[in-house]
């Protein structure tokens, strides 16, 4: 048996990862794979957890966040395309016609 | 046994996760990012989520990574951040972990995960208990999911054509 | 293979959120019959469904219900807020009926994304769990996100849109993290089962490592919503870039949603370590009221002031959430009074200052500038009035609305024996008054810049008045909307 | 009869009445004249009936009317009068009307929403003297604000936006921290008793009884948030810039220095809170509140001497004689006191008087600067003779008003065992200091060569007599019957002076 807190340590890490993607990449694509970077990894907590107690909820609960994410990534997607077809660019330092 | 599974799966989860957020072309961190889900779902092989298995590789692997790559080749945006350099180690790393990652799975089809498991009830995840909890426990956020998909939808449609009107004139 | 049978539902605690879902849905349909030069019925009848809901909830009130395993909970306090969400949304949709045709982006399905929003706001009130908070908050973010983007051909809106999406899933992403571990440290995600849990005090050591690190994900997660500093970078650009109207939204149905949420969250889930988490929150709550204030202070462009100044009652309504947590005495029972009440009037307030910003925009003109509102007590005197008026209770000077939820809260935070932080508070409130004052200032003493005509529409007009009024009379009259946030009281305590 | 709510029409009939102004036509000025005069008017009547209804024998208050308005937070609507709140109540429906009938012709633009502010001032300043609840007091209190600003932020100077600002901001600031008392007082009250209410009586009581013990600490720190609150709004000294910045630039014709910045609330909270409240704590700061009431006196006047700005003269002038007033309320005796109450209302009546006379001179030269002015005794004979007689009044000369207060003022603070000598003797030399100012700004404008700008100034037109007339009588009638003005608030400021006694007898 490999122990519960390996498995959380790993999504602790990989959620690091993902935060630290978001903080630093311009990119508005990279930064939503940061994104669901972060999501995976609280869903490997998760079914982590539903393991360690042998309870349904955390897996189910999984299932719901991958559906946020799709319903997420198409609706940013969208705009991404809207805003690229007027401006060419993804890069989100560039977006900035509201700095002020 | 298991342990050594994990800490490999571990190691190229964490590697394509680095490598994503290294990598220059969103391209590459798309598929570095890709690497990281299948080990993810190899990881939910281990923990008894065979439902969740598929579905991450279905809907993560599958249909979100593919949305990515479809919009970033559509846009062409793949180098839209640095440009300047190009680093070779990115195809070697992403062939390596590749060839890692179907070598565990390879394993864990043939051997079975269950090498060493002390759980009481390997089928509390099963599939059927996971759609019966859906329909009876979790009626509601599973309603919500329907709205939720459903205002996306409508989103997304009203984006693109106002898009259109947009340039329509 | 099992049968499945689906257990019994209690409809009434449901009663509101079906109708609003269902009407969205039908709308849907019902718009594909409505030519595109009449959009504005779909308005109509979006106002139509609130109303009916509001009016659902009337014979609902005392009642005390759970349903659909306990994930979805009736009482005073839901029914509270989803009454404040319903008004909201009529009022939002009210002062759009104009502003759309006038920007030229009138598309029918506006309205029901913005009754979408409604029923995931209402989510966040009502849920008792952790899955519908947090669904109820991605669906409220969804359709918030492509609303912000709405405004179409104003590039700014589509960047703001992004911008907030970018970040609104940065901070699902912390919610859920967050979730993850309360699960792992509780082993469950019902509020009021990891308040048992903690009453029982039986965690490990881990546990609580997992619990207290959960607690402050989810934490940051809401803190983004409701734009608490240091969380609230985005808040500016994107009320900039939104449609008016949905700036409006923004600034008080999505802020109120996540305070219920965070809320019901703190109180029925983590009262036990409200020693903990207290005085991290009265921290961020002084934080957000300096960053709010100087920030409002600084800006030229009203809607931007207006952005921050809501960055700034984010720290008030966090006072209120503080004292809610404290146990003993009336400190609790008067915390979450105050939160309702500062949340009712800054409603009112906040909608009606948006609305002015409203009527005085013009088709591809942007005139969110302070030298935009000079003068304008003599071109437009009533709608001068109402600004003042929103801005004399957004500084909380009596009697408007805002001076009653400011005392309301201030009350709360002192009975809970944080007086430091009231004073502090009060200062605050003290150096925020100049900038609001300003605009007025403005409004009155300033002579107009340009004598652009000012075409105001009834509907804009209605909506004006009601937002107005709504302040005043509340200012007036505090004491029917006292009583009903006095008969509030969370599930938990009963 | 005695059912009738006569504080409440007071305090609302103005209000109504700016409600109905706002409701006429734009052009119809006359109409918005005679409704604005005629509430005012009403008013005035029904503060006549109240104090026709007071019973000066009772001290305390009186003519309670109370209604119930946020009961589950004990917030009641409760007014009432004692022998203090019945002066200022009175000085406050007296100068309404002058001041209404003073701006007829000053105002250039939007004269309908100038009479409709000034009725809501008129209602504010009511309701801030009436009211029993802390709240209820807060709310008004802050009420007051929004009309004046207004009134010199839209018809003021060139600077009036800065003004208005300045103004609003510091009186604002002060205020919350007036605000903050309240609520404390209020919280420590109900956990003290169980009983949670702004009503002032009931927590006055609660504090004669013992039933609601402060600590020496938590009673300093409430009476000093309230001190703030009205020391800036009083203005004491080093308070005071808001306040000549806005008498400054508050529209010449002397309107609103009459109506919103003479009356002094702030002053009057010092009474109403700061000392009845908190006797102990009073006793323990009079010295240092002494001093600076001093300073005020003494610097103010100084400064006025030096101005060359009527308008600049007078507001020292009137910072100086607030400076007066907060002394004898921190000589905690009955005298001082007295004296101190009837000084807010002598000195409101002289130099609000002067104000206008001030706006009436300025607009015949089109000039405030008093080197432009000369010699208007020969063109305006009956103006300056009546000016004299209001700035004989406003130095304390014997036999009109200002001298009766001055000198209850003077000799309460000399007897006060926390004041003293020490204290009287400066105030005497700001008091000389006042005839020095006022008498050169008078002989400056009023003797001397007659410029040609101001050979053929008109005298003064009927209107303007008669308002100065109306003026002037209560300066003779005060001066040769002090009693009159003394009599009825014996009873009130005796028993706030029997509450400080055995503070400062130990002392």
């Amino acid at each position: 048996m490999v122990p519960t807190s390996y498995y959380i340590l790993l999504s602790a890490l990989l959620f690091t990862l993902g935060v630290v993607g978001v903080i630093t990449r311009r990119n508005a694509l990279v930064l939503f794979m940061s994104v669901e970077l972060m999501l995976n990894s609280a869903n490997l907590a998760l079914v982590t957890f539903a393991m360690a107690r042998q309870d349904v909820a955390g897996q189910i609960v999984v299932f719901f966040v991958i559906v946020v994410a799709a319903a997420e990534v198409a609706v940013g997607l969208a705009l991404l395309v809207a805003i690229f077809r007027t401006k060419h660019t993804t890069d989100v330092d560039e977006i900035n016609a509201l700095k002020g | 046994m298991e342990l050594i599974i994990f800490l490999i799966t571990a190691a190229v989860a964490i590697t394509g996760a680095v490598a994503m957020l290294l990598s220059p072309n969103a391209i590459h961190s798309a598929i570095f990012l890709l690497i990281n889900f299948v080990a993810i779902s190899v990881l939910y092989v281990l923990l008894y989520a065979p439902f969740l298995f598929a579905i991450q590789l279905i809907v993560y692997a599958g249909a979100i990574i593919v949305l990515f790559l479809f919009v970033v080749m559509l846009l062409g945006a793949e180098r839209a951040e640095d440009t300047r350099e190009r680093f070779a180690w990115q195809r070697p790393l992403g062939l390596t972990l590749a060839a890692i990652l179907l070598g565990l799975i390879g394993y864990i089809a043939l051997r079975g995960p269950t090498s060493g498991a002390t759980v009481a009830d390997q089928q509390f995840a099963a599939p059927e208990r996971i759609a019966e909890a859906l329909f009876t426990t979790y009626l509601l956020p599973f309603e919500i999911t329907a709205f939720l998909l459903l205002a996306a939808i409508v989103g997304v449609v009203v984006l693109h054509m106002s898009n259109h009107a947009g340039s329509g004139g | 293979m099992t049968e499945i049978t689906i257990p019994p539902i209690d409809w009434r605690v449901a009663a509101q959120l079906s109708i609003i879902f269902g009407w969205a849905s039908v709308l849907l349909v019902i718009a594909l019959f409505v030519p595109r030069s009449r959009t504005r019925i779909v308005g109509y009848l979006a106002i139509a469904g609130a109303i009916v809901a509001a009016a659902a909830g009337v014979p609902l009130w005392g009642v005390n219900a759970e349903t659909f395993s306990g994930m979805l909970r009736l009482d005073a306090y839901g029914l509270t807020l989803n009454w404040l969400f319903l008004a909201a949304a009529a009022i939002t949709i009210v002062l759009s009926l104009d502003y759309l045709p006038r920007q030229g982006i009138e598309r029918s399905e506006y309205y029901v994304l913005v009754l979408f929003a409604t029923g995931g706001m209402m989510l966040l009130a009502q849920g008792a769990d952790l899955i519908i908070l947090f669904l109820g908050l991605e669906l409220l973010s969804i359709v918030l996100y492509v609303l912000t983007g709405f405004a179409y051909p104003r590039n700014a809106s589509e960047e703001a849109g992004m911008k907030y999406l970018l970040i609104g899933a940065f901070a699902g992403g912390f919610v859920v993290f967050g979730i993850a571990l309360l699960y792992g440290a509780t082993g469950s995600m019902n509020l009021r089962a990891i308040g048992e849990t903690l009453a029982r005090q039986a965690l490990t050591l881990e546990e609580r490592t997992y619990l207290l690190a959960g607690a402050a994900l989810v934490v940051v997660g809401f803190g983004y919503k409701v734009a608490m500093a240091p969380f609230h970078m985005w808040a500016p650009d994107v009320y900039e870039g939104a449609p008016t109207p949905i700036a409006g939204l923004l600034s008080v149905g999505s802020k109120a949603a996540g305070f219920a949420a965070l809320l019901r969250f703190l109180v029925e889930a983590l009262a036990g370590e409200w020693r903990i988490w207290a005085p991290v929150l009265a921290a961020l709550a002084i934080v957000t009221l300096a960053v709010g204030n100087i920030g409002a202070l600084t800006q030229r462009n009203v809607k931007r002031m207006l952005a921050y100044s809501s960055v700034g009652h984010a720290g008030y309504i966090l006072f209120g959430v503080i004292a809610a947590g404290a146990t003993g005495g009336v400190a609790g029972q008067r915390g979450v009074e105050s939160v309702l009440l500062y949340l009712i009037a800054y409603t009112f307030t906040n909608l009606g200052a948006f609305g002015v910003l409203i009527a005085l925009e013009h088709r591809g003109e942007a005139a969110w500038d302070m030298s935009d509102l000079a003068g304008l007590w003599n071109r437009r005197p009533w709608l001068a009035v109402a600004m003042a008026v929103c801005m004399l209770s957004l500084a909380g000077i009596p009697p408007t609305a805002g001076f009653w939820g400011k005392l309301y809260v201030f009350t709360a935070a002192w009975l809970a024996g944080m007086g430091w932080i009231t004073v502090i508070g009060v200062i605050i409130a003290a150096i925020a008054a100049f900038y609001y004052l300003r605009i007025v200032a403005q409004m009155f003493m300033a002579e107009p810049a340009r004598e652009a005509p000012l075409p105001m529409d009834r509907a804009l007009q209605v909506g004006l008045a009601l937002a107005t009024l709504g302040v005043l009379v509340l200012g007036f009259i505090p004491t029917p909307a006292i009583d009903l946030v006095q008969r509030v009281v969370l599930g938990v305590r009963g | 009869m005695n059912g009738v709510p006569l504080l409440s029409i007071m305090i609302w009939l103005p209000a109504l009445g700016a409600l109905a102004v706002l409701a006429l036509p734009r052009e119809n000025v006359a109409a918005q004249r005679s409704v604005s005069l005629g509430a005012a008017l009403l008013a005035l009547a029904a503060a006549i009936g109240v104090a026709f209804r007071f019973d000066p024998a009772r001290a305390g208050f009186q003519l309670v009317e109370s209604v119930a308005w946020v009961p589950s937070w004990g917030i009641s609507y409760t007014v009432s009068v004692d022998g203090i709140s019945l002066w200022l109540v009175l000085l406050t429906a007296f100068l309404t009307p002058v001041a209404l009938a003073a701006s007829w012709g000053t105002v250039e633009r939007q004269e309908r929403a100038f009479h409709a502010l000034v009725l809501f001032l008129a209602s504010g300043l009511f309701g801030v003297f009436t009211a029993q609840d802390m709240l209820l007091f807060y709310v008004f209190f802050e009420f007051t604000l929004v009309p004046t600003a207004l009134l010199i932020g839209i018809w003021g100077g060139a600077e009036r936006r800065y003004a208005a600002i300045k103004f609003f901001a510091y009186t604002f600031s002060g205020s919350v921290f007036l605000l903050l008392g309240i609520i404390g007082l209020y919280l420590l009250h109900g956990q003290a008793t169980g009983v949670y209410t702004f009503d002032t009586a009931a927590i006055l009581a609660s504090l004669q009884l013992g039933a609601l013990r402060l600590d020496a600490g938590a009673e300093r720190l409430i009476f000093g948030l309230f001190f703030i609150g009205f020391a800036v709004k009083a203005p004491i000294w080093p308070f005071h810039t808001w306040m000549t910045t806005a008498h400054a630039e508050a529209p010449s014709s002397g309107v609103v220095d009459v109506i919103g910045l003479l009356i002094k609330i702030g002053a009057y909270g010092l009474i109403r809170f700061n000392v009845q409240l908190f006797p102990a704590t009073a006793a323990w700061a009079a010295p240092a509140v002494g001093v600076l009431a001093v300073i005020g006196i003494l610097y103010a006047a100084w400064i006025a001497y030096q101005q060359t700005d009527m308008k600049r003269l007078l507001a020292y002038a009137s910072v100086s004689h607030l400076g007066l007033i907060v002394l004898g309320i921190f000589a905690l005796n009955a005298q001082g006191i007295a004296g101190a109450v009837a000084h807010m209302v002598n000195s409101a009546l002289t130099t609000g008087a002067l104000f206008l006379v001030v706006g009436m001179i300025a607009a015949r030269r089109g000039s405030r600067e008093l080197k432009s002015f000369g010699g208007l005794w020969k063109a305006t004979p009956w103006l300056g003779s009546l000016t004299l007689l209001l700035a004989l009044g406003s130095i304390g000369l014997p036999g009109l008003n200002g001298f009766i207060s001055e000198f209850a003022v003077l000799q309460g603070s000399w007897r006060s065992p926390g004041l003293g000598w020490r204290y009287a003797l400066p105030a005497i030399l700001g008091v000389v200091l006042a005839a020095v100012y006022l008498l050169h700004m008078y002989r400056t404008a009023f003797m001397g060569e007659t410029p040609p700008e101001l050979a053929q100034a008109p005298d003064v037109r009927p209107r303007e007599l008669a308002l100065l007339v109306v003026l002037a009588a209560p300066v003779v009638v005060f001066g040769l019957y002090p009693n009159l003005l003394f009599g009825p608030m014996q009873q009130s400021v005796t028993q706030i002076a029997h509450g400080t006694l055995p503070f400062l007898a130990s002392r």
